[in-house]
């Protein structure tokens, strides 16, 4: 479990980047932190693996605080996906995924051993483990970072806008993906989006925030749908699709959902089950 | 330390600085070499790093001869064309080695200038209507117009650092105390014409390096600062070019 | 100095003798000689050729890191004592004997001399009747003197054509082309080494210097003086047979036949039996 | 060409001379470049400072630098350690900007990155940083290569013996082949040691040309001219 | 009316952009092309303003073919907005926008009022006018990008993916401002995109297209979505929504919708009116 306890972030520029910040990640569930550009969520997310200290306040993980720690050893046994991957590119796939075991002192064979596993279970060919980042493409490329995080079997992986630079497509290919694993690895999984779209698509828990990490609302996806805390969450989870406020049409094709602009949103089909 | 202030003392002296072989003279001489030898390298650099910026061809060719031509050595080549052009022809010979070096500066300046230019923008002229010439004269120079500031900047050091060895072929120049103070072991000579050359570059390079921030248009503030402060001297020049 | 790495190269030859040069090639030609002479006497000869300046060589022949080096009286005289007086050949070498180091030696000196001089065209001596540095002083035409940069502050330099012989005259750093700017004309008294072959070849006029402007200056080994008395046994009949003309042949095989040292020596000591 | 063709021995030996100084030089260059550029690169209080001074230097005439460098360290002006230690100067003046550069490519992501996998300061910069600065670092490395091995020639005006001879002696004796001679093969060795450097680049930092095995998009510029 | 007829593009490289492509484009309507990266959207676009020309086939607007008009000229009277805006950073808001203006010749006071107009009309203040683009935030230049396409009024309006580089709430905003305009100004818009909600947002006409620029339907968005041609267009327009298959579940807010995930997608409202 991860423990937010009134953690606040003033950069030396003067920004204040959180600000009072409490909050109770759960183990095993996905915690999504969605919000507009700014408002601090990298801030917080780079705060568990101490890439960046508090300036005030604690945090804790499995009730330790993080600061008994060293740094580096502590950065080791956290999982971190990036936008853009962060691969370095002078490594093949393989190396860059085994880099933590090589770093805690794995033996270069059975580091490979290691990134070869990985590359399965994040669905990429034995074929490419020889490979440069830039002969991937964008998915691949995250499929490895993701791979990454997950070469020193951390409790926590850390995930900021992971899909943000990937085309829709491959996106939904990489969401499924993310959501099949967790069901098998079960970790604590801190993920940051401003697509309120994906953070209800995979959040146990989702967490809205506003500038200065401002808490809007906590709660599961159905919740925040079903009951929106207050008229701003309202239309920030409406925005990105016109509006959730959907009704009934009958058409010659069976029965459609419009929005408010008469624009068709979906079909209706008779139960929970797939058409 | 004791050898600094006899140079300086050399330098300072007032007789130093009058007649046909005073330092104002030869300071003269030298730059007058520089100017020319940039000037001429520019006419024929410049236009020709434009074409290759603009149209994207000739760039390996361009990399070759700019490659060649900084392999060969000054001192040599201006042994060579005195020998090849005759005595009475020294200061062509030596404007011509200048040229030379300057050149592979230049054609870099000017066509890393318009390659640097992000694809889109041009892209976005074309799009909405501008002729070719046009786009050259109102997208790509001005906008390509910092890196070839620094191009002519690195030529301009290069060229004051050799025109030194024209002393060699009696075309005076600041490198006339240099040899001459060679040769009758006078260190307050040598490094005087040392320092005199090196105080002369330093003075050309901040112009150059004011007319460079100058010439980066307002517009790429901030943004691009970073970009040209790390583009901005002959070694990325260089670098492109490889 | 131990980052020098001729001194060390030196350092451990006692058997080997170590010839240096000038970076001049008529004297390289003369250290070409000296070397094959030794090395046909069976000395291990190490060459260290094209050194440059005196200024840069003489310490190394004091340190006895070079051991033979073909030298020129006059000018060697003047780097030891810059205001002698001695003028004549015997002179020079009498007084550069009382003047080297005592670790320096110079054994028999030849008869070939390679001095500084003052020298014209055919043309322009006829046209103003020139034979002697004197006779300049009659000529109304602006002169310009050529010669080697630090010519200006010498002693022998346009200063001394004034004060000795009433001539005066600009100066121009012709450097190594001052024979190519006479005979183009760029100016019209040339500094020239008197073994210079193009004195003949170019039909230059080398003017008389009545009043001793320059110092004689004869081709002499310069050796370590404690090795002088075997060097002198080898040096001293190359010397005999080293005359102003062999000199000006061997410049001229240099530069017209285009012949590397090493074969222009060989040839000339194998032609004089040596 | 007779010339040439009956000195090739003296032509081959003077190359290999010439070669061996300047690759000395480079190789103490490039030594003492890589600290000071990060030493620039990391403090930005001393960057400008160090890297206009380490600029500076290459302005002063290299026969000036000759002959001043034996009285600032002692040494014989005409001891190859002279000529070597002169180049090696310039050398560091171009190569400190170019490390400084280098290290300024590396994209700071990628650095980030490195930094949250858990890599201490200085593992980073040897497995990370300097790798990555890399083709810069290589590109600057090739220029300086270029121009320290014409640059060396110049040793001969103080007595220091490389292909600089072909030149003086060539101009004493008014041999045209002779100089020729001298500048195609500085300019050969200098393109031959460029190439060298450019194999050894790719062979130690092959991400650098990998092909890129999907499709990447061609900049729209050649086709738009073949429209317009 | 912008008519492609049998048009084809090879590129040089030997890539088929394009193959054998034909379609009506009516005037004073938006039609979209979307599909996945790489799908030959861009090629299509670009033909139409001559910065591509086709390998076969033939375009037309207003029954003539593009071919028999200058290139220049054709793209001064097309008004072309690019992802990333385009701006030239060298000029000036004003200049920007007053670019064709300038080109084709009007003085530099009446072309600086027209941007001034022209600034009002896309919703940015004239306090802007001076500015240079990289002093503005990404919603703005792209503001200032569609300004510039309309400077000459042009009847045809080319967008390439002109919101996709903005966060999801400006890219919200900048659709809004797209719809109201084009209720204003009438002209013909030609949209690419490749976010199939952004497409049936803003479509009249939308084209789904897949690799070669193979249309795979062509429709209105009511039609595609109530109708959709194929498996694969029907898996394309639910993939970004996890699914459009939607139904009814009874909550103790009221009725929402979920999808096959059992994910609340929306809420019911009584009537298409907005609640
Ligand atoms: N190193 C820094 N120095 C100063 N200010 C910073 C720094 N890093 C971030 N900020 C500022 O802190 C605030 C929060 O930044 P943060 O990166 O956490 O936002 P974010 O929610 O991740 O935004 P985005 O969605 O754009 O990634 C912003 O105003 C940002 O400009
Ligand atoms: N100039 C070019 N030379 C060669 N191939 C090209 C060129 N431009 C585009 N292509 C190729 O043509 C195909 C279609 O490209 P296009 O840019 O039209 O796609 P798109 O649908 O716009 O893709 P995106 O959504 O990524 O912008 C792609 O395979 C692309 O790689
Ligand atoms: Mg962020
Ligand atoms: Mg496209």
């Amino acid at each position: 479990m991860i423990e937010f306890e009134n953690v606040s972030k003033h950069y030396p520029d003067g920004t204040v980047a959180v600000k009072d910040f409490s909050l109770q990640i759960p183990a095993h569930r996905t915690t999504v932190f969605v919000g507009s550009s700014g408002c601090g969520k990298t801030t917080l997310l780079r705060m568990v693996n101490r890439m960046v200290d508090p300036s005030h306040g604690v945090l804790r993980i499995d009730g330790e605080d993080i600061t008994n720690k060293p740094a580096v050893e502590l950065r080791r046994s956290i999982g971190y996906v990036m936008q853009n991957s962060g691969l370095m590119p002078h490594f093949t796939v393989a190396e860059n995924i085994a880099t933590v075991p090589r770093l805690q002192g794995m033996s270069k064979a059975a580091s490979r051993k290691r990134a070869l596993e990985l590359m399965e279970t994040v669905g990429l060919i034995p074929g490419q483990a020889d490979r440069y980042p830039h002969q991937l493409s964008g998915g691949q490329q995250q499929r490895v970072g993701v791979a990454r995080a997950l070469a020193s079997d951390p409790n926590i992986l850390l995930m900021d806008e992971p899909f943000g630079a990937v085309d829709p497509i491959v996106r939904a290919e990489l969401q499924e993906e993310l959501l099949r694993l967790q069901r098998e690895l079960d970790k604590a999984i801190v993920f940051v989006t401003h697509d309120i779209d994906e953070a209800f698509l995979l959040g146990d828990q989702v967490v809205i925030l506003a500038a200065g990490a401002q808490k809007l609302q906590v709660g599961s996806p159905s919740e925040i749908i079903e009951h929106p805390a207050n008229d701003f969450v309202a239309s920030f989870i409406g925005a990105q699709r016109g509006s959730r406020a959907l009704s009934l049409k009958q058409t010659e094709h069976g029965t459609v959902l419009i929005d408010a602009q008469g624009r068709t949103q979906g079909k209706l089909v008779e139960d929970g089950t797939v058409q | 330390m004791n050898l600094i202030s006899d140079a300086l003392s050399w330098i300072f002296a007032a007789e130093q600085w009058q007649g046909d072989g005073g330092l104002a003279a030869l300071l003269g001489q030298h730059l007058l070499f520089t100017v020319l030898a940039v000037l001429i390298a520019g006419v024929i650099a410049i236009p020709a790093g434009w074409a290759i910026g603009h149209t994207g061809k000739g760039r390996e060719i361009a990399v070759g001869i700019a490659g060649i031509a900084r392999a060969v050595p000054s001192f040599g080549l201006l042994i060579l064309l005195v020998l090849l052009l005759g005595v009475l022809h020294k200061p062509e010979a030596a404007l011509l080695t200048f040229v030379v070096l300057a050149i592979p500066s230049l054609l870099a300046g000017a066509y890393t200038g318009f390659e640097a230019i992000d694809r889109k923008t041009i892209d976005a002229a074309r799009a909405v209507g501008m002729t070719e010439w046009q786009i050259l004269f109102k997208v790509e120079i001005p906008l390509g117009l910092a890196l070839l500031v620094g191009g002519i900047r690195s030529a301009v050091l290069q060229v004051v650092a050799t025109v030194t060895v024209a002393a060699y072929v009696n075309l005076g120049g600041l490198g006339l105390p240099i040899i001459t103070g060679l040769n009758l072991r006078r260190f307050d000579m040598v490094l005087g014409g040392a320092l005199m050359v090196a105080a002369l570059a330093l003075v050309l390079d901040l112009a150059f390096a004011t007319a460079q921030k100058a010439a980066v248009p307002r517009g790429l503030g901030a943004r691009t600062k970073k970009k040209f402060h790390y583009t901005d001297d002959q070694i990325t020049l260089e670098r492109e070019m490889s | 100095d131990p980052l020098a790495t001729e001194s060390d190269a030196a350092q451990d030859g006692g058997t080997t003798v170590v010839v240096g040069s000038q970076a001049y090639y008529s004297n390289e030609i003369v250290a070409e000689i000296y070397a094959q002479a030794l090395e046909g006497a069976g000395m291990e000869v190490e060459r260290q050729f094209s050194i440059g300046q005196r200024d840069a060589y003489m310490p190394q022949l004091e340190d006895g890191s070079i051991d033979v080096f073909p030298e020129y009286t006059g000018n060697l005289l003047q780097f030891y004592k810059e205001d002698t007086e001695a003028r004549s050949s015997e002179e020079v070498y009498d007084e550069l004997k009382k003047s080297l180091p005592e670790s320096l030696a110079v054994l028999e000196a030849a008869e070939a001399s390679d001095q500084d001089s003052y020298t014209v065209t055919k043309k322009f001596a006829d046209a103003n009747k020139l034979t002697s540095i004197e006779d300049l002083a009659g000529i109304t035409e602006p002169l310009t003197v050529g010669g080697p940069p630090e010519l200006a502050e010498r002693p022998y330099g346009p200063k001394g054509l004034e004060s000795t012989y009433g001539v005066k005259a600009e100066f121009s750093a012709t450097g190594d082309t001052t024979v190519e700017d006479l005979v183009a004309g760029t100016v019209n008294i040339a500094n020239v080494f008197t073994a210079d072959p193009r004195i003949q070849t170019e039909d230059l006029v080398v003017l008389e210097d009545p009043k001793s402007l320059f110092l004689a200056s004869n081709v002499v080994p310069l050796v370590a003086a404690d090795q002088s008395e075997e060097l002198a046994e080898v040096l001293n009949p190359v010397s005999e047979k080293l005359t102003a003309q062999v000199l000006v042949n061997l410049n001229v095989h240099s530069t017209v036949d285009k012949k590397s040292a090493a074969d222009i020596a060989s040839a000339w000591l194998a032609s004089e039996g040596l | 060409m007779n010339w040439i063709l009956e000195n090739l021995g003296l032509i081959g030996s003077l190359s290999l001379e010439h070669l061996r100084q300047s690759v000395i030089a480079i190789v103490l260059g490039f030594a003492a470049s890589i600290p000071l550029g990060w030493v620039a690169w990391k403090y930005k209080l001393v960057r400008g400072p160090v890297v206009s001074l380490t600029g500076l230097l290459y302005t002063i005439p290299s026969l000036a630098l000759l002959m001043i460098l034996p009285v600032l360290t002692g040494m014989s002006a005409i001891s190859e350690a002279n000529l070597i230690l002169a180049l090696a100067i310039y050398a560091v003046a171009i190569m400190v900007r170019s490390v400084v550069d280098g290290l300024n490519s590396v994209d700071p992501a990628t650095r980030s990155a490195a930094t949250a996998m858990g890599y201490g300061t200085a593992r980073r910069f040897f497995a990370v940083d300097l790798p990555l600065a890399g083709p810069v670092v290589l590109a600057g490395l090739r220029v300086t290569a270029v121009s320290t091995i014409s640059l060396a020639t110049v040793g001969i005006l103080v007595g220091v013996t490389n292909l600089g001879y072909l030149f003086t002696n060539g101009l004493q004796r008014r041999i045209i082949e002779e100089v020729l001679a001298g500048i195609i093969a500085v300019a050969a060795i200098a393109l031959l040691v460029d190439l060298l450097l450019l194999l050894a680049g790719r062979w130690l930092m092959p991400w650098t040309t990998a092909s890129t095995l999907k499709r990447r998009t061609p900049a729209p510029k050649s086709t738009e001219r073949a429209a317009s």
